[in-house]
């Protein structure tokens, strides 16, 4: 019984693997393209958009706030690899991604290492990392399985809290030695450099996230989604392929660590904290499981509220209402989980299931509807 | 547009001056923010003698709430450096401090960090500074409880992770350099039974007792330590919190000694004065004063330094003034703010409670030793 | 080609599969039948590895697969069919055969070809699905099937993994008088073919009886007969516990 | 002819869009079985669905079902079942984690006494493995399960989706006797692929056929033309034993 | 001696608040099978209205019956708004577990936002009895009255939690419910109605919680709730989902624990210690201490 819970990643078949049949079919495969060639021209834009960026879209300011939306757009799509496809439950990736954070973070600050070393290694670390946890974690399913790897984080909380060796600067984190960085990723006139490389980071997830959900393993992890019993009576080994799901999105979350610690410039103990892992899941049903774009719109919206909403909290706007609405409304975690909230009633399916919430809209507009006797 | 534009603080001479906010006003450390905001903006209007100009030109604030959260405080500083401030002030908590203070060497802006306390700020970089006091300002107001160390048996009791750390390592070198000898009892900061601790304090029989303690669990933990009979056997000292905090210490307060930053009623300067008619509820409370010295130094920076960054910061190196607690020197060779510190009383009971200095330390006495300039 | 020495499953005191018996020759069609709850779903959860015997051994071809996982033994030639259907419902009926169809050619663990370019399986899959006349419903979310459709789609993901043992379990409970025949056409084809063996629970006595080479009757989990219909049918004991006083 | 207990008319449900009734209309007669024919995927079981009210979420439902004078459509469920409406479920849906006990426990109906004694003197095994998870019971024993729970009460129709399915020939006699007694104080609404059962049982018959009613009428007509039969269900009635045996299904005949 | 005695019910009374807080949550994801994120929110919303009560509540004060009518309006404050989440939000997404997941998710962070910016960020005093701030002599070690109290409450919250699913038939509605919802109805059952039972009495386990939580702890924060969540997740895994007497050996074996290796320990290990507990646990009983699902 307890394993509905896990079940309940809503049944959506991978878009990868059911035939599109609209009229845009032909044009389709290359929208994701466009988009991409228009995000990466964004910065040459000088555009304002009032109430929604606080400068212009080219201002460091607004770049900064799209490359963190970007790389948890990427995080997100890497964790519904997951989630989504494969109906993991892992309430634990903020483990993989702080250790991409840390990581970075401790090679070129402590060690003094190169910034390309301490990617490689990073990731190869992270990509390990989620390798043996995971070869650890797989022995148990369901919510136990959900409930080990938020002990392995935990851990990892821990840890980086207690500061061992002063390795990790405790509660007040590791701001980055950014001296032996390139220059291309110092300094706000560089701000373009990390949106870029985080736009990078996510065309790359996206990419992989699609081309292994369409692959003959992605066939495999929809069907553990639904029945892993019977995966096993077919003849494939289900932890294995489990196993394959997890070390990937635990390397592609290290890898968001990497650009995020860039980013930001450091590392902190929010990254390691289980609040991060359930935003991930938060992200995801937001936008849509085991759909293509739905996991990174969720995350970019995600994250854009996060950053927004302390802005809305205290404008004008909101200091102009009656208190008893202004004080919870200047209170940004009351708007977010308030817009998770409405969300969930009002795009079930996530964002991406919006087009076909909408069908029977558009059908109803077009075909006059025959009178019900109800 | 180019991706690498930013806008360039205009150097005509009435434009205003832009100056960057970034603190807490949502999140855990909300009331601290506050505070340092109320002190702020009296500060301003102190410094500027009700203008809230320097010269012809107007100060522009522009408030960013962090919400504690590093990433947002970056973001923010980054999005305000590129609007073309050259100043920015605020962190409340450590960690945004500790992120905030390299973006601002990095882009050769002035950062003055607020209430934060971690001695790692102090000599970070040349253009961060600070408005507030460090650990270390603390354990040397805690020194001064227990008269001729030497000899003397001194236990800490602190959370687990830098906070701690900073704070054990400086009574190690304040306390334990002038001879006396310091153990630790350290807990993890979730802690929520406090026992075994107790008892283990208890059984080390020191002659001084140091807390260094933050966070909601505070009142169990002085509880606990108050019930196994710790506060009564020896001299507890720990820094005063805000007001607010006051009625949780309990039965507790009256039993501990405690060593302060500030509370109201510290210090009768010309500044508290006008910072307590300036402030809603007239009452001075903890981190007033950061907020009021931050206001001054920015005045003081934009006086001297107009839109230069380094002339700013040679105006204030060094730089001695008449703040909230009493006169403070921006020390030049690591920035830190030689400032008084306090020991203080807590009477009272119920929801009731008032703070009486016993004694002050002038700045020199809290001084914290000079550290090397690191960038 | 399959056989079971001394296989026994207890739980507790109970032995649900009790010493059981049996050889499977290569091409042979071996119907079970016996009283409900006489242990003969048990007796395929042991012989595919979802269950550990407490006792006995299973041989394959002559080599003993006792201790092997359930996807070791599948890929050894064993397939089987689940009583109450389990497919994989977010899919669709084409997309559960294909995914059979591609464990049983291999190439499961390519992250980086496309699935849906590989025409070969998809080709047979498609057979699989004309062979249990599901072709129209290939579009159709396995789990919206209706429950005679969802029988369908278990012998077709059974006929994609081309197995060399089939164990089918109850396999035309549910499905619509019209479409008996052509079920039961293609399970005899199964045999026919390379010698394929099969092993079928029903409790269609007709079709079993039309099918089968030989019964086994199981009882309390123990095996009571293994004989030639005609005897087994004859049998006073399967009369009187299974069959009853027939409609 | 009595009024009928249940009338069907014009029922259509759509479901994710898909059009499964479509205007479906027949009425079940106060006493007797009442048998819903048809193949694989025509709707047999989504009409007894909406009858009870369990048309799934994504699914719309028109038309009335009129009980009694009163419509049905649109009342929750749990007020229809209590109002005497018996349902067991085609894929017997029962709880897993349960026990058998349990099980039956849970299907009592406050206000009445529950009949033990009559379920445990048809299915024996419920009252020996009354501690055991439902979940591994075998598949006919849950069935027995399903069908036991709903004898526990006086009904006023029974709603029966292939009740003879997965069970043993010898169980499926008695389970045919046991809707025989039954039907005799309640009419039953059945759906059936053994055509057997359906012979012994049925009075009347309705054939659906893509989502709408192609034959109604006695059940005897229906089986008795070899035509008939043939073109609405596919198969011969001929045969006297059990399950349908068309030529050429037997390898040797015997 | 001294020392094991008092870590022992110090530790005790530790366990009876993870206890306390784990209760209502097992009930609820047990039985419901809901992961409750907002279990937090009610803990705060009981420790609030507790706080108010004594207050501002006519008859009600900090000390003898006025404090228990403070706790009784705390714990009916939190059953109205669980059985208000529970109508407004659970129940219409009855079948979608992960999206009733996110809702609770959602209102934990919006509910503790509320709080804080109802009565603010910071800690306030607690009023409570003045005994629970005292101590009693047990062999030599000074325990803690508010331990007591806790072991105490905790003791009588588990033995009503097990009458209400021995002796009624909600336990078994509910857990059928779980499995097949559609399943229940169609025996007659309004499961509807059991639901919002559940949820109300998860709603008064964690008020409950909360208001002694508050007496504990000596103050409240919006916070507090969801800094004890995670622990009680850690109990109620460990102890079985939804098993109530395996919350109960769990939530000891975790209070002790952590107290013992506290004191003998280097720091932090007792946190530590908890989670390998935890880790270990479900990998060599990946149902948890009592391994039956949702039982008594
Ligand atoms: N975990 C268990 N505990 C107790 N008894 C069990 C357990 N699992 C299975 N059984 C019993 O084992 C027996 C064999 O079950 P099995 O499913 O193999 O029967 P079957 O022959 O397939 O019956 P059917 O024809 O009804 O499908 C049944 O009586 C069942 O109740
Ligand atoms: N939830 C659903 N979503 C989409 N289609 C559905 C759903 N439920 C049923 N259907 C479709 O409705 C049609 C009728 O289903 P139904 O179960 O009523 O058939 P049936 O006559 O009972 O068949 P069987 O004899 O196989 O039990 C089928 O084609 C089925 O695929
Ligand atoms: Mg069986
Ligand atoms: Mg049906």
């Amino acid at each position: 019984m307890t394993g509905s819970m896990v079940e309940a990643p809503p049944a959506h078949v991978p878009d990868e693997l059911t035939p599109g049949r609209s009229r845009w079919h032909g044009l389709r495969p290359y929208l994701p393209l466009v988009a991409l060639a228009v995000a990466a021209v964004v910065p040459y834009s000088t555009v304002a958009l009032p109430g929604i960026f606080e400068g212009p879209l080219n201002s460091p300011g607004t770049l900064q706030l799209l490359a963190v939306c970007l790389v948890f757009g990427g995080l997100a799509a890497g964790y519904d690899l997951l989630f989504g496809r494969t109906g993991m439950l892992s309430f634990g990736h903020a483990l993989y991604f702080a250790a991409g954070v840390y990581g970075t973070d401790i090679l070129v600050t402590r060690a003094g290492l190169p910034l390309w070393q301490a990617a490689l290694l990073t990731i190869t670390g992270g990509t390990v990392l989620a390798a043996l946890l995971g070869a650890v974690a797989l022995r148990t399913v369901g919510i136990a399985f959900a409930m080990v790897t938020l002990a392995f984080a935990q851990v990892g909380a821990i840890l980086v809290a207690r500061d061992f060796g002063g390795l990790t600067g405790g509660e007040e984190g590791l701001p980055l030695d950014v001296s032996g960085l390139p220059a291309a990723l110092v300094g706000v006139t560089n701000t373009v450099n990390l949106y870029w490389l985080a736009l990078a980071y996510l065309a790359v997830v996206v990419f992989v996230v699609h081309r292994v959900s369409g692959s003959p393993t992605g066939r495999v992890l929809a069907g553990l989604r639904d029945d892993e019993r019977r995966i096993g009576v077919l003849g494939l080994d289900p932890y294995r392929f489990k196993l394959v799901a997890f070390t990937l999105a635990g390397g592609l979350a290290a890898a968001a660590g990497v650009v995020y610690c860039l980013i930001v410039g450091g590392a902190s103990p929010h990254v390691t904290s289980s609040e991060l892992t359930l935003s991930l899941l938060v992200m995801v049903v937001l936008g849509g499981p085991g759909t293509r774009w739905g996991p990174v719109l969720g995350g970019i919206l995600y994250m854009y509220l996060d950053h927004r909403l302390t802005a809305f909290g205290s404008s004008d706007t909101v200091d102009a209402l009656p208190e008893f609405l202004s004080r919870p409304l200047s209170q940004p975690l009351f708007v977010l989980g308030t817009v998770f909230i409405l969300a969930v009633y009002f795009f079930p399916g996530g964002l991406a299931g919006l087009k076909t919430r909408l069908t029977p809209l558009t059908r109803a507009l077009r075909t006059p509807r025959r009178p019900s006797k109800r | 547009g180019s991706p690498q534009e930013t806008a360039s603080g205009g150097g005509d001479s009435t434009a205003p001056v832009k100056v960057g906010l970034v603190y807490s006003q949502s999140g855990p450390l909300a009331s601290y923010g506050k505070q340092y905001i109320e002190g702020f903006r009296a500060g301003l209007d102190y410094a500027t003698k009700g203008t809230g100009k320097v010269g012809d030109r107007k100060i522009e604030l522009t408030e960013v709430d962090d919400a504690g959260d590093p990433a947002k405080a970056v973001s923010a500083a980054k999005d305000l450096i590129g609007k073309g401030t050259k100043i920015l002030a605020g962190s409340t908590a450590s960690g945004v401090a500790l992120q905030v203070a390299p973006i601002a060497a990095q882009n050769k802006v002035l950062f003055i960090s607020g209430p934060a306390a971690t001695d790692a700020i102090t000599g970070a970089n040349k253009y961060t500074f600070r408005s507030g006091r460090q650990s270390y300002q603390d354990v040397v107001t805690a020194k001064s409880f227990i008269g001729d160390p030497t000899g003397k048996k001194v236990v800490v009791f602190a959370q687990d992770g830098a906070f701690g750390d900073a704070n054990e390592a400086a009574v190690k070198a304040v306390i334990g350099g002038a001879g006396a000898t310091v153990s630790s009892v350290r807990a993890p900061a979730s802690a929520t039974e406090f026992t075994p601790f107790a008892s283990q304090i208890k059984a080390a029989k020191p002659d001084l007792l140091f807390v260094a303690w933050a966070g909601t669990t505070a009142p169990a933990m002085w509880q606990t330590l108050d019930q196994q009979g710790v506060l009564s056997a020896t001299t507890v000292v720990t820094g005063l919190d805000i007001r607010a905090s006051w009625p949780t210490f309990g039965a507790a307060g009256s039993k501990i000694s405690f060593l302060s930053h500030y509370f109201d009623g510290a210090s009768d300067t010309e500044a508290a004065k006008a910072a307590k008619a300036k402030i809603p509820g007239g009452t001075l409370d903890l981190f007033h004063p950061d907020g009021f010295a931050a206001a001054q130094m920015v005045v003081r920076a934009v006086t001297e330094g107009g839109d230069d960054v380094d002339k700013m910061i040679k105006a204030l190196e060094g730089w001695s003034f008449d703040g909230v607690k009493g006169p403070m020197t921006v020390r030049a060779d690591d920035h830190a703010l030689i400032q008084p510190m306090f020991q203080a009383k807590l009477t009272g009971s119920g929801t009731d409670f008032t703070a009486t200095a016993e004694k002050s330390l002038t700045g020199d006495e809290a001084a914290p030793p000079v550290t090397q300039m690191k960038g | 080609m399959l056989a079971t020495r001394g296989l026994t499953w207890r739980i507790g005191e109970v032995a649900i599969v009790d010493d059981v018996a049996f050889d499977l020759a290569p091409g042979e069609f071996l119907g079970v039948i016996g009283p409900n709850g006489a242990g003969k779903t048990s007796l395929f959860n042991l012989i595919t590895g979802l269950r550990r015997p407490t006792d006995g051994r299973i041989l394959l071809d002559s080599e003993d697969i006792t201790a092997l996982p359930p996807h070791r033994r599948a890929r050894l030639g064993l397939g089987r069919t689940f009583q109450a259907s389990s497919v994989f419902g977010s899919l669709t009926v084409r997309e559960n055969v294909r995914l059979a169809v591609q464990a049983h050619r291999g190439g499961s663990m390519k992250l980086w070809r496309r699935a849906a370019a590989d025409r070969e399986v998809a080709a047979a899959a498609d057979a699989a699905l004309d062979r249990v006349g599901l072709h129209h419903r290939g579009t159709a979310l396995a789990g919206t099937l209706a429950h005679g459709e969802k029988r369908k789609l278990e012998i077709a993901l059974l006929l994609a993994g081309e197995p060399r043992v089939m164990l089918l379990d109850e396999p035309m409970a549910g499905v619509s008088a019209e479409d008996v025949p052509e079920l039961v056409a293609v399970i005899r084809s199964l045999t026919g073919d390379n010698g394929r063996s099969v092993l079928m629970v029903e409790h269609h006595m007709d079709v079993i009886l039309g099918l089968a080479d030989r019964i086994a009757v199981m009882h309390h989990g123990a095996l009571l007969a293994c004989d030639t219909p005609d005897t087994v049918m004859a049998n006073a004991t399967v009369q009187e516990a299974y069959l009853g006083e027939q409609l | 002819m009595t009024a009928p207990v249940l009338s069907v008319e014009d029922l259509s449900v759509r479901i994710a869009g898909l059009h499964i009734l479509q205007g479906v209309s027949f009425t079940v007669a106060p006493t007797g079985v009442t048998v819903l024919l048809g193949r694989n995927g025509v709707g047999k079981t989504t009409t007894l669905r909406a009858i009870v009210g369990l048309t799934p979420r994504n699914g719309e439902a028109s038309g009335s079902i009129r009980m009694d004078g009163g419509d049905l459509l649109g009342r929750p469920t749990h007020r229809l079942v209590r109002a005497g409406l018996g349902y067991v479920p085609e894929d017997r849906d029962v709880f897993a984690g349960l026990t058998v006990a349990e099980n039956l426990r849970l299907a009592e109906r406050r206000g009445t006494t529950p009949a033990y004694d009559k379920v445990f003197a048809l299915f024996p095994e419920l009252d020996r493995r009354g501690r055991q998870r439902a979940g591994s019971l075998s598949g006919g024993q849950q069935q027995m399960l399903a069908i036991g729970r709903v004898l526990l009460n006086d009904n006023r129709l029974l709603l029966v989706d292939e009740p003879t399915k997965g069970l043993a020939p010898k169980v499926v006699t008695e389970v045919a006797e046991v809707l025989e007694r039954v039907a005799e104080s309640v009419p039953v609404l059945l759906v059936e692929q053994n055509l057997a059962v359906v012979r012994r049982l049925a009075r009347d018959a309705v054939v659906l056929a893509a989502g709408r009613v192609a034959w109604a009428g006695a059940a005897a007509e229906l089986l008795a033309e070899a035509e008939l039969t043939r073109s609405l269900l596919g198969v011969g009635s001929g045969d006297h034993h059990g399950t349908p045996t068309p030529a050429g299904v037997r390898k040797d005949e015997s | 001696m001294g020392t094991v005695i008092l870590l022992t019910l110090t530790g005790l009374g530790l366990a009876a608040l993870y206890f306390l807080v784990a209760s209502g949550l097992s009930l609820v994801f047990g039985l419901a099978d809901v992961l409750n994120f907002a279990h937090g929110l009610f803990l705060g919303v009981g420790a609030y209205a507790t706080w108010w009560a004594s207050g501002n509540l006519p008859g009600a004060g900090p000390d003898g019956l006025g404090f228990l009518l403070a706790v009784a309006f705390g714990v009916a404050a939190g059953v109205l708004v669980a059985v208000l989440v529970e109508l407004v939000l659970i129940r219409p997404l009855y079948s979608r577990t992960i999206e009733q997941v996110l809702v609770t998710v959602g209102l934990s962070l919006a509910g503790v936002a509320l709080l804080q910016a109802t009565w603010g960020a910071d800690a306030r005093p607690f009023p409570r009895p003045h005994w629970t701030r005292q101590v009693t002599g047990i062999l030599g070690a000074n325990v803690p009255n508010a331990g007591l109290l806790l072991i105490v409450a905790a003791a009588v919250v588990l033995a009503a939690l097990l009458a209400f699913l021995r002796w009624t038939r909600y336990g078994l509605v509910i857990r059928a419910g779980v499995e097949n919802r559609e399943m229940v109805t169609a025996l007659g059952i309004d499961v509807r109605k059991a639901f919002t039972l559940v949820f109300a009495i998860g709603g008064a386990a964690a008020a409950l919680a909360g208001a002694l939580g508050g007496v504990y702890f000596g103050t409240v924060s919006p916070g507090q709730g969801g800094s004890l969540l995670i622990f009680a997740f850690i109990v109620v895994v460990i102890g079985g989902m939804g098993s109530v007497v395996g919350s109960a050996y769990a939530a000891v074996a975790v209070g002790l624990l952590q107290q013992f290796v506290n004191y003998y320990g280097p720091s932090g290990l007792g946190d530590v210690c908890v989670v390998a507990l935890l880790a270990v646990v479900l990998l060599l009983r990946p149902q948890g201490f009592a391994g039956k699902v949702a039982t008594a």
